[in-house]
């Protein structure tokens, strides 16, 4: 039943933003100048590719926000459990133990400089 | 089966009805909002109060030439903006609009998508939003548009964590994740007229809450993914027409989202606004109708607090903006959940 | 029954485009996207919590570190034109052939017993207080898994600048030599 | 629900064949998270059959795992990258410099 709902209300939004990319081709004005269909590049004749090799920090970012997210993530089923188990004190040492764990890994990574940008 | 289908396909509409809506009435606000504290006219023309401005420009949209340039890779230059505006349109799904109610000789939930992990999975909706524009940088075969891309993707994902840490604190203080029981617990008062809001149990985490949806729906401060300054336009530079404004309307969809998810969380949903459970005692019937224009209310409060927030501060450089993020905001979120697991932990002894 | 079908014609078709197909920006998002119908297949199976996890974990975070690498690595300035050793693929299809052969006769052969529905706790309380009581321990060590990730990324990573360094103390001790 | 059996196997064998062929290394994992899409159904699917909760917790460090795999297998292929500017497994003869 409530996938049912999902899949009706997932396709309504895409029929939508299908129908307004299809008005605006159907309606919109049709010219073929070749100067507009160039690369932009500020006016000037474009230098080389896009696709060339960016900054490592931000591969690293990403890397980074996965793990410290699966952390994250796993300690939703802890908040949740919390309330209703019976022994709170083990609880929390895992909570305890678990952070101190994240924690290392989190100053591992400030003190790397792996995320400072500027040089 | 029929009145099921019925009543999946009334919600649909009006779930989507709303936020669209909403949208030209907001970017009209944004413009004159603007236009208010730079001490100048703005669009006044169509219409009262140029309120119909939004509208003109939608149509403009539609009847302008749409540019597809040669060197783009076509079908995600043309996927990448519907992607956008369904991922920025997914969460909604998972938000009530009032408590559950009776009509027609059965209950009625007001959200489309109805279940108890909805939180977890508006979140997670909204965490897809960095592909659209992903896929848009790529897709356009330009370095600004590149460049672009992949800086709103870091930051959106770095604020992420700290969003998701104040997450985890409030899920852990309500012990709960069903939508409608966090938001019966924020109903109520403390001392007869503080409302029992999360924002007041928890600042630190309202504060790391509301920085990550700016950072999210890269809004100024936090627009670098668009700072004309330096990258021109960013993701959306090779887009024209209703492609553009896909973009734009997928920005601000994602705003709507976020902000009622905010609201869900630390200013008590759908519950009542103080001063309405007076109207609310004369007449009971209409509860439902009062749940939905305080949401709508509270919503409206955001949106404005967006707009003033962008016309007040100056946009982040980005190294200081990525530095915020790992190194003040997620520090500061792990240890806000520290001491209330601590306080709640040492309280209940 | 119907949904059942669809899902897994949906899936299908995603998985073959990830192997298949010849750009690898499409493989991933096929990727992803066969990541999003196995989460809709977890939650028709009514395993909510795991469906919410896969579509956060899975699907938002480690696809988008595929597509990262993907534009960071300049995949178009390799040659496309790479002879394709048909004696490989024709060995890896048939080893695939004989594994899923195999599969499908175990699972035919047990399709009775491994279609009942056994489950009656399905509920998420039940799922954490397995995972804080019987599985607390695995669960902590998972932590330090991912500290091990953590620290090994960022080494390798980074690992040129050490490289560098080694050069320096090296040449720094000849020139004392 | 049979038919998801299938598909998991399916799934599962399609992986070990892109794994196989596939020629760079990216592809490679591509294929290896669609093997652990495979496993992770045939576990709930295991669960739901013989009613033991144990299986989905084998989901959730399924996951766990997959996540520190795909983290060190990019950073290989990144460190790789930046020192032979390649990601085919046919220009990588040697393992020592």
């Amino acid at each position: 039943m409530e996938f049912a709902s999902f899949i009706v209300f997932f396709i309504i939004a895409c029929t939508l933003s299908a129908v307004l990319l299809g008005i605006s081709s159907l309606l919109g004005q049709k010219r073929k100048i070749v100067r507009e269909m160039d690369i932009y590049e500020s006016g000037v004749n474009p230098v080389g590719s896009a696709t060339r090799q960016y900054d490592i920090k931000f591969y690293l970012t990403a890397i980074l926000f996965l793990l410290f997210d699966v952390e994250i993530v796993f300690l939703l089923p802890w908040a949740l459990a919390y309330k209703e188990s019976s022994n709170h004190d083990f609880m929390l040492a895992g909570f305890i133990f678990f952070m101190v764990i994240m924690l290392v890994g989190y100053i591992f990574v400030i003190n790397s400089k792996a995320l400072k940008w500027e040089k | 089966m029929l009145e099921a289908m019925i009543e999946i396909l009334l919600k649909t509409v009006v779930i989507l009805a709303l936020p669209l809506g909403a949208l030209p009435l907001i970017i009209h606000v944004e413009r004159r909002g603007a236009a208010f504290m730079q001490r100048r006219l703005g669009p006044n023309r169509v219409g009262p109060f140029g309120i119909l401005q939004p509208l003109a420009d939608v149509a403009k949209f539609m009847f302008k030439e749409e540019v597809h340039p040669t060197h783009v890779r076509p079908f995600f230059y043309t996927a990448a903006p519907m992607i956008a505006l369904v991922v920025a349109i997914l969460p909604l799904a998972c938000i009530p609009v009032a408590a559950p109610f009776e009509a027609f000789g059965r209950t009625i939930f007001p959200e489309v998508f109805r279940s108890d992990m909805g939180i977890f999975f508006a979140f997670a909706a909204s965490a897809l939003g960095s592909y659209g524009i992903l896929l848009a940088g790529w897709a356009s075969n330009n370095k600004y548009s590149m460049l672009g891309a992949l800086r709103a993707c870091a930051q959106m994902v770095s604020y992420e964590l700290s969003l998701s840490t104040s997450v985890v604190a409030m899920i852990f203080l309500y012990g709960t994740n069903d939508i409608h029981v966090m938001i019966a617990a924020q109903t109520g008062y403390w001392f007869g007229f503080l409302p029992k809001w999360g924002v007041f149990l928890q600042p630190v985490a309202a504060m790391l809450f509301l920085v990550g949806i700016f950072a999210e729906s890269n809004r100024l401060p936090f627009d670098l993914a668009e700072g004309e300054s330096e990258i021109v336009a960013g993701y959306h530079l090779e887009y024209s027409s209703m492609k553009f404004a896909l973009f734009f309307m997928a920005e601000y969809i994602h705003m709507i989202a976020l902000s009622a998810l905010f609201i869900i969380m630390f200013f008590g949903g759908y519950s009542l606004l103080p001063g309405m459970e007076l109207i609310v005692e004369r007449a009971p019937i209409l509860l439902a109708v009062l749940q939905v224009t305080s949401l709508i209310i509270k919503i409206g409060c955001m949106i404005w607090f967006f707009v003033w927030v962008r016309w007040t501060l100056p946009r982040f450089r980005y190294d200081k903006l990525m530095d915020l993020g790992w190194e003040r905001l997620l520090p500061l979120g792990i240890a806000n959940l520290i001491v209330t697991v601590l306080i709640v932990y040492f309280r209940n002894q | 029954m119907a949904a059942d079908i669809f899902l897994t014609i949906l899936t299908v078709v995603f998985a073959l485009m990830v192997v298949f197909s010849k750009k690898t920006v499409v493989s991933a998002f096929a990727l992803l996207m066969t990541l999003l119908s196995l989460a809709m297949i977890f939650f028709q199976l009514g395993t909510v919590f795991l469906s919410a996890v896969q579509v956060l974990i899975n699907a938002g975070a480690i696809a988008i570190l595929f597509v990262f690498v993907m534009m960071l690595i300049n995949l178009e300035q390799f040659p496309n034109n790479r002879e394709k050793s048909k004696v490989k693929l024709v060995i890896s299809t048939f080893t695939m052939l004989v594994v899923l052969g195999v599969f499908a006769l175990v699972i035919n052969n047990n399709i009775e017993t491994l279609s009942v529905v056994n489950l009656t706790d399905n509920s998420m309380k039940a799922l954490f207080d397995k995972l804080f009581n019987a599985y607390f321990l695995p669960f902590e060590m998972a932590t330090v898994l991912l500290l091990a990730a953590i620290v090994a990324c960022i080494v390798i990573t980074t690992h040129e600048k050490h490289e560098n360094e080694e050069e320096l103390q090296i040449l720094k001790t000849e020139e004392k030599l | 629900m049979s038919i998801y059996y299938y598909l998991a196997a399916f799934l599962f064998c399609l992986g070990l064949l892109g794994t196989i062929f596939k020629k760079d290394l990216i592809s490679m994992l591509l294929c290896l998270e669609l093997m652990m899409g495979g496993v992770a159904l045939l576990f709930i699917l295991f669960s739901k059959s013989t009613g033991f909760l144990d299986a989905q917790l084998m989901v959730i460090f399924t996951m766990i795992i997959s996540a520190c795999e795909v983290a060190i297998g990019l950073s290989l292929i990144i460190a790789l990258y930046r020192k032979k500017q390649t990601i085919y497994t046919d220009d990588i003869k040697i393992i020592t410099e």
